[in-house]
């Protein structure tokens, strides 16, 4: 069957200005589609740009260049103004719970302002009803309807930023790192949910994650990022039972086991500091850190390419 | 017992004094930690492992407070000893990093200095002395060009890099015991797996007792010899590291390892601990983990259980605590 | 993570999961520093019979502010006159009253008028940023570069005396410092995760500047308010201890102290009286102004 | 970072123009004429007339103004209209005084401020650090004309410790220079406190403790430097009420200084000396702001190097 394209973005970068004339290249020349009702899932480290990508790809901050089509439209030119009536169709939910619920606003003000702003309901009670029918959807309690974000809890609030995201009923949703400030008991219930709802609404993901686990769980297609580039893309069966470029093997091997029967295995360890992305390495980006880098990887740049069902922006990923 | 302890700690408790009554942070705890050997704290925020840490340290901010318990380090007891005495052991004996390597370092002072400030503290040498073990020291938490990275400002290293600076710090008086506070928490995985890894070769090489504090099991599995969990200010289950593992024995720990393991599995249903942390003021009246718990009987709802043996060294605070 | 200390005592204080109602308003946070605070109290209270004396000066006195008894001139304390007579034989005590209303006045409607224009001012050039910020705080620069009392000074110099242009110059002189704290605080709030979840929902500038910026700017501002309050009664007092504000025969505690100060060293009560009296507000104002700092933004610095 | 001062310079400069601006602009809205002030209400309109053109007040505005600026420049601020002497003589007189008076009330402010706010703060909580602050708050709260009076009134005339008024040593300076820096003095000890409160509980204080620096050391070398940053941010504010303090006191110790030439100058309707006093006293904020901009880029590390 073949899938459908929601959302894709070519040749994307995102150019920060720094002090003096320099500038940080969080994103450079990145493609990538997603998929109708999949979940792709967005990894790398801290400093990669993958939230910076997320935001890209919904216009929360503008791209220094390239283009996005949702939808088959082009949004990436499209004013300010056109544009708004196309943001209740993509949504983000973020990281800290703590921040992204204005303190001094009740929790039926903090769902309904999406509401309100699209004008979907006619009156007052019509939008409290949607927001009470929201806030059952996400697990929570309808008495807490005029409650403040600082009598949750963490989880609870990340509950609340569901909801809000939900209003509009959209197509896409970001998920930006929505669970790692939960403890790992009500992480789970969290992903459940974002499962649920899924399912549900008929939803597709974008989530970005810096913990490969999360990530396993709940994508279809995973994307490896490494300062400003995609590194390697596909299913996320083969890209964590077979990882081929350097890169995500590193990171895969990484991950602290929760058997410490597997403490004797010495785990592959990365070398050396992220290069910094005002002047990144010339080359393939990585080729500082791996050690199979050769002149090549020096010189040229690795662009993706089709490789065993994927995608890997690596010189050398069969010989390795 | 044959092996030596380097630290015990007896019946500890901790509170804070708000506004609304005593708030129990710490209740009871003991633990030992043998000579050399790495013993893992864990439990999930709000549980009071960090606050033990503290206590130990004597660190404790305002309104936190020991109330009773002891603390032996090597037989000597530390909670009567006064501020002076504390800070002669403080760095000496007994050192501590953070979880935030961003804020744990002063800004406006190089790190270089930060380091050689500890030793200053505790050994009569001169400053050029010190600057060489300095350097020494930084050459071993894997610092490279350790003379360039002396006079660099906190703000100009990467999280690494400052852990590894905290590291150095802690360590350059090679203490008896090194307690580390999350450690890896603000880290990514892949400086994780670096981190922990010099933590493991520092007490191979050295010789220091570890404390590590976690919520990660991945990282208490990983590097840890015992391991104690932690709930509500209590410890609820003991054993060495691959007796927990194995046969975790209270619900709480099962539930904890079974979270982490259904999301490894990618099961299509993720197992979880219903309901979520009590409020330390207004405890359940049994068992802490009753409300949450799938087994709790009408016992433990009213009757608070006591940490028992299941086995050699594994102590289970739970009636249904079986093998 | 956040620091587990601070997370205990943060979720004991506000019980997160199984407290309903309680919201920790305003309103509750103002009960919470009424607790704490005894001396917020007490002060609150002082201004408050200042306010009664300004208001009901007429019942409370039997002299008018401007009778003059030349037979009792300068008369020491006694029954009949609490504080003395001054040098037309005035009652000081009822030109005291009198004179609350003008310090009273002088300290509200400038920082009413300043807080406004500061927080509008303060608002756009932080949130909109680029040339709009430049222009304002350029402005706002010049403007802080004048020694206040100077600035004043200038300012009634081309306005000419009276109560309206006292107003207007103690505005003029203070919406630079407010507009400068209301755009950091702006600017902090812009950067911060709820304002681009707004933006990410489609939701207008002006509408993220009224319902999101704006109200968690309040509590900063409101703190700041009963600080600028005694500001502008010291800067009033000053003026017309020089000569240069409220004019001869009102009534205006500064004025009172700059007519006894030649009787200084004879009567030095009647240049005391006055003095006391404005300590006495400023001092009530300043100590609400702490303990209002104190329970809703323990972040803005004394300045 | 020497990129970073010349901006600063630069940014200083560009306030400077728009302050002279201002001054200039709001002097001449003035209503009424300020030669028919000078020269009475019935002196003969040639001669109004030939002083006008003389002074140069029949030309545009903006002419007027690049003549005073570029007057200004080669320190030369016109004559005054009640005086009839230069502005810059009457202003070189002044200005020490007001220079002293102004730099030993800054030390009284920040001597005691300073080490009032650091014993309040490692007190923090306690009697003493209640005791301190309150008495700031009163610090705060006292007019200055009230603070000299009381202080002239009793160490001055009751005492007889000091001379009433006048300087005619350095002892003349003392009752003057409390009285100016009282209020600072308030201002400061509250935001050493409060800075110094918020640095103790900083995770890197935390990490110095566990060192086994004492408590002490830990206050000398760790906190102190990070909470003094915001303290100097606060110097050239403090100039600033400092200056305008000094009208007041200037006028009530009867010093011959800026502050009070421009009381003068505005009873006087004296517009070139009053521009010249205002301008010169703005000039010196912006200065002090200059200076403590530069300070703290050379304290704070994370500013030294660019943004």
């Amino acid at each position: 069957m073949e899938k459908k394209i929601l959302l894709s973005a070519r040749g994307l970068s995102k150019d920060f200005p720094v002090s003096g004339k320099r500038r940080l290249h969080a994103l450079s020349q990145v493609d990538l589609d997603i998929y109708q009702g999949e979940t792709l899932a967005l990894v790398g480290e801290s400093g990669c740009g993958k939230s910076t990508l997320g935001r890209t790809l919904i216009r929360l901050i503008p791209a220094t260049s390239g283009s996005i089509s949702f939808e088959g439209q082009d949004i990436s030119s499209v004013s300010e103004k056109e544009f708004r009536p196309l943001r209740s169709k993509m949504q983000i939910i973020f990281q800290d719970p703590y921040a992204s619920l204005d303190p001094r606003m009740t929790v039926r003000d903090i769902i309904a302002e999406p509401l309100e702003t699209h004008h979907v309901c006619a009156t007052a009670k019509e939008t409290t009803q949607r927001v009470t029918e929201l806030m059952k959807a996400a697990g929570l309690p309808a008495e807490y309807l005029y409650r403040y974000p600082h009598q949750f809890s963490g989880g609870q609030r990340q509950r609340i930023g569901i909801a809000r995201a939900l209003a509009l009923k959209p197509k896409l949703i970001i998920c930006d790192e929505p669970v790692s400030a939960l403890d790992v008991s009500v992480q789970n219930q969290i992903l459940n949910l974002l499962k649920d709802l899924q399912a549900e609404f008929g939803l597709t993901y974008l989530f970005i994650s810096h913990d490969l686990s999360v990530v396993r769980f709940l994508s279809d297609r995973t994307c490896v990022m490494f300062l400003g580039k995609l590194c390697e893309v596909g299913d996320t069966a083969q890209v964590y039972g077979k990882p081929m470029h350097p890169y995500t093997r590193f990171l895969l091997g990484a991950i602290p086991e929760i058997d410490p029967r597997a403490r004797g295995e010495k785990r592959p360890l990365l070398q050396g500091e992220l290069p910094s992305p005002i002047d990144p390495p010339s080359g393939c980006r990585f080729h500082t850190r791996c050690p199979y880098a050769t002149e090549r990887c020096r010189t040229e740049e690795p662009q993706l390419r089709n490789v065993e069902g994927r995608q890997v922006a690596c010189h050398r990923c069969e010989e390795i | 017992m044959d092996e030596a302890i380097t630290l015990s700690v007896r019946d500890l408790s901790t509170s804070f004094f708000s506004e609304k009554g005593e708030v129990k942070a710490v209740d009871h705890v003991s633990f030992d930690v043998p000579h050399g050997s790495i013993v893992g704290l864990v439990g999930e925020s709000g549980c009071g492992k960090s606050m033990t840490a503290r206590s130990i340290m004597k660190l404790l901010k305002y309104p936190g407070k020991i109330v009773g318990g002891e603390i032996l380090l090597e037989g000597r007891n530390l909670v009567p000893l006064s501020e002076r005495d504390m800070s002669l052991i403080r760095g000496e004996e007994i050192a501590m990093i953070f979880q935030e390597p961003m804020t744990s370092l002063n800004p406006v002072v190089p790190v270089g200095k930060q380091v050689q400030e500890a030793i200053l503290q505790h050994r009569k040498i001169s400053r050029e002395e010190a600057k060489k073990k300095v350097l020494h020291m930084l050459e071993m938490v894997g610092i490279s060009e350790p003379e360039k990275r002396y006079r660099c400002y906190p703000h100009e290293l990467s999280g690494g890099l400052r852990q590894r600076v905290m590291i150095a710090m802690a360590m350059i008086c090679r203490p008896k015991l090194l307690i580390a506070d999350e450690p890896t928490t603000a880290l990514d995985v892949t400086v994780e797996a670096q981190i922990l890894e010099l933590l493991r070769e520092l007490r191979d090489t050295i010789g220091t007792s570890i404390i590590l504090i976690s919520h990660n099991l991945g990282v208490i599995a990983q590097l840890c010899d015992y391991v104690y969990v932690m709930y509500a200010g209590q410890v609820v289950e003991c054993a060495p590291v691959l007796e927990l593992f194995d046969h975790p024995s209270h619900p709480y720990t099962r539930g904890l390892m079974d979270s982490v393991r259904s999301l490894r599995r990618g099961d299509e249903r993720l197992s979880t601990i219903p309901g979520v942390v009590p409020n330390l003021l207004r405890l359940p009246q049994g068992c802490r983990f009753a409300p949450r718990c799938p087994m709790a009987g009408e016992g433990c709802r009213s009757c608070p259980p006591e940490l028992k043996a299941v086995s050699a060294g594994h102590l289970v605070r739970c009636p249904y605590g079986q093998r | 993570m956040r620091d587990e200390q601070e997370e205990m005592l943060t979720m004991q204080m506000e019980a997160p999961e199984d407290v309903l109602g309680e919201a920790d308003t305003l309103k509750d946070q103002l009960k919470r520093m009424a607790r704490q605070n005894k001396l917020a109290v007490v002060s609150a209270v002082v201004i408050l019979l200042f306010v009664l004396g300004a208001i009901f000066a007429p019942v409370l006195t039997p002299y008018e502010f401007d009778q003059q008894d030349v037979i009792n001139r300068l008369a020491s304390p006694s029954a009949e006159h609490l504080l003395g007579t001054d040098e037309l034989g005035r009652d000081v005590l009822t030109r005291l009253l009198y004179g609350s209303r003008i310090s009273l006045l002088v300290g509200v409607v400038p920082t009413v008028i300043s807080m406004l224009a500061g927080a509008v001012l303060g608002i756009c050039a932080g949130y909109i940023g680029g040339k709009t910020d430049v222009i304002i705080m350029r402005l706002a620069d010049i403007m802080l570069a004048f020694p206040s009392m100077l600035l004043a000074m200038v300012i009634m110099y081309t306005l000419g005396d009276g109560l309206i242009n006292i107003f207007l110059a103690l505005a003029l002189v203070s919406w630079a410092s407010v507009a400068r704290i209301v755009r950091s605080e702006t600017l902090k709030l812009k950067e911060s995760v709820f304002v681009e979840a707004a933006k990410s929902m489609g939701v207008s500038r002006l509408k993220i500047m009224c319902r999101h910026i704006f109200p968690n700017c309040l509590p900063s501002m409101i703190v700041l308010f009963t600080l600028n309050i005694p500001s502008a009664i010291l800067s009033e007092s000053s003026l017309s201890f020089l000569g240069i504000g409220i004019k001869y025969p009102q009534a205006s505690w500064g004025l009172m102290v700059n007519l006894g100060r030649q009787f200084l060293y004879t009567k030095p009560w009647l240049s005391l009286a006055p003095s006391i009296a404005i300590m006495l507000v400023v001092l009530a104002f300043n100590f609400l102004g702490d303990g209002l700092r104190d329970v809703l933004d323990p972040h803005l610095k004394d300045q | 970072m020497l990129l970073n001062i010349l901006k600063r310079c630069l940014q200083a400069l560009v306030v400077l123009i728009g302050v002279a601006l201002l001054i200039f602009i709001m002097l001449r809205i003035v209503p009424g004429n300020a030669i028919i002030t000078m020269m009475g209400e019935h002196a003969n309109p040639e001669a109004i007339e030939r002083m006008t053109a003389e002074l140069g007040l029949n030309k545009p505005l903006y002419v007027q103004f690049f003549t005073y600026i570029s007057g200004a420049l080669r320190g030369d601020f016109g004559t005054s209209y009640s005086l009839h002497v230069s502005v810059s003589s009457l202003i070189a007189q002044a200005f020490p005084n007001t220079l002293c008076l102004a730099l030993a009330a800054a030390v009284v402010a920040w001597l005691i401020g300073i080490v009032c706010g650091i014993i309040a703060a490692i007190k923090e909580n306690s009697l003493l650090d209640r005791l301190f602050m309150g008495f700031s708050l009163f610090g705060v709260s006292m007019p200055v004309f009230m603070v000299a009076m009381v202080l002239q009134y009793l160490l001055a005339y009751k005492l007889h410790w000091f001379d009433i008024s006048g300087i005619n040593d350095w002892r003349g300076f003392v009752l003057p220079a409390i009285a100016l820096g009282w209020n600072s003095a308030g201002s400061i000890a509250r935001l050493t406190r409060s800075t110094l409160v918020e640095v103790l509980q900083e995770d890197y204080i935390d990490t110095a403790r566990a060192k086994g620096r004492r408590r002490m050391g830990v206050i000398l070398f760790h906190a102190l430097r990070n909470s003094m940053l915001p303290v100097i941010t606060m110097m050239a504010v403090q100039l600033s009420s400092l200056l305008s303090g000094a009208v007041i006191c200037e006028t009530i110790f009867s010093i011959n200084g800026i502050g009070r030439l421009a009381v003068d100058a505005i009873s006087g309707r004296d517009i070139p000396l009053l521009q010249g006093t205002i301008l010169l006293s703005t000039a010196l904020v912006i200065l002090g702001n200059l200076v403590a901009d530069c300070l703290y880029s050379v304290l704070d590390p994370r500013v030294r190097k660019g943004d």
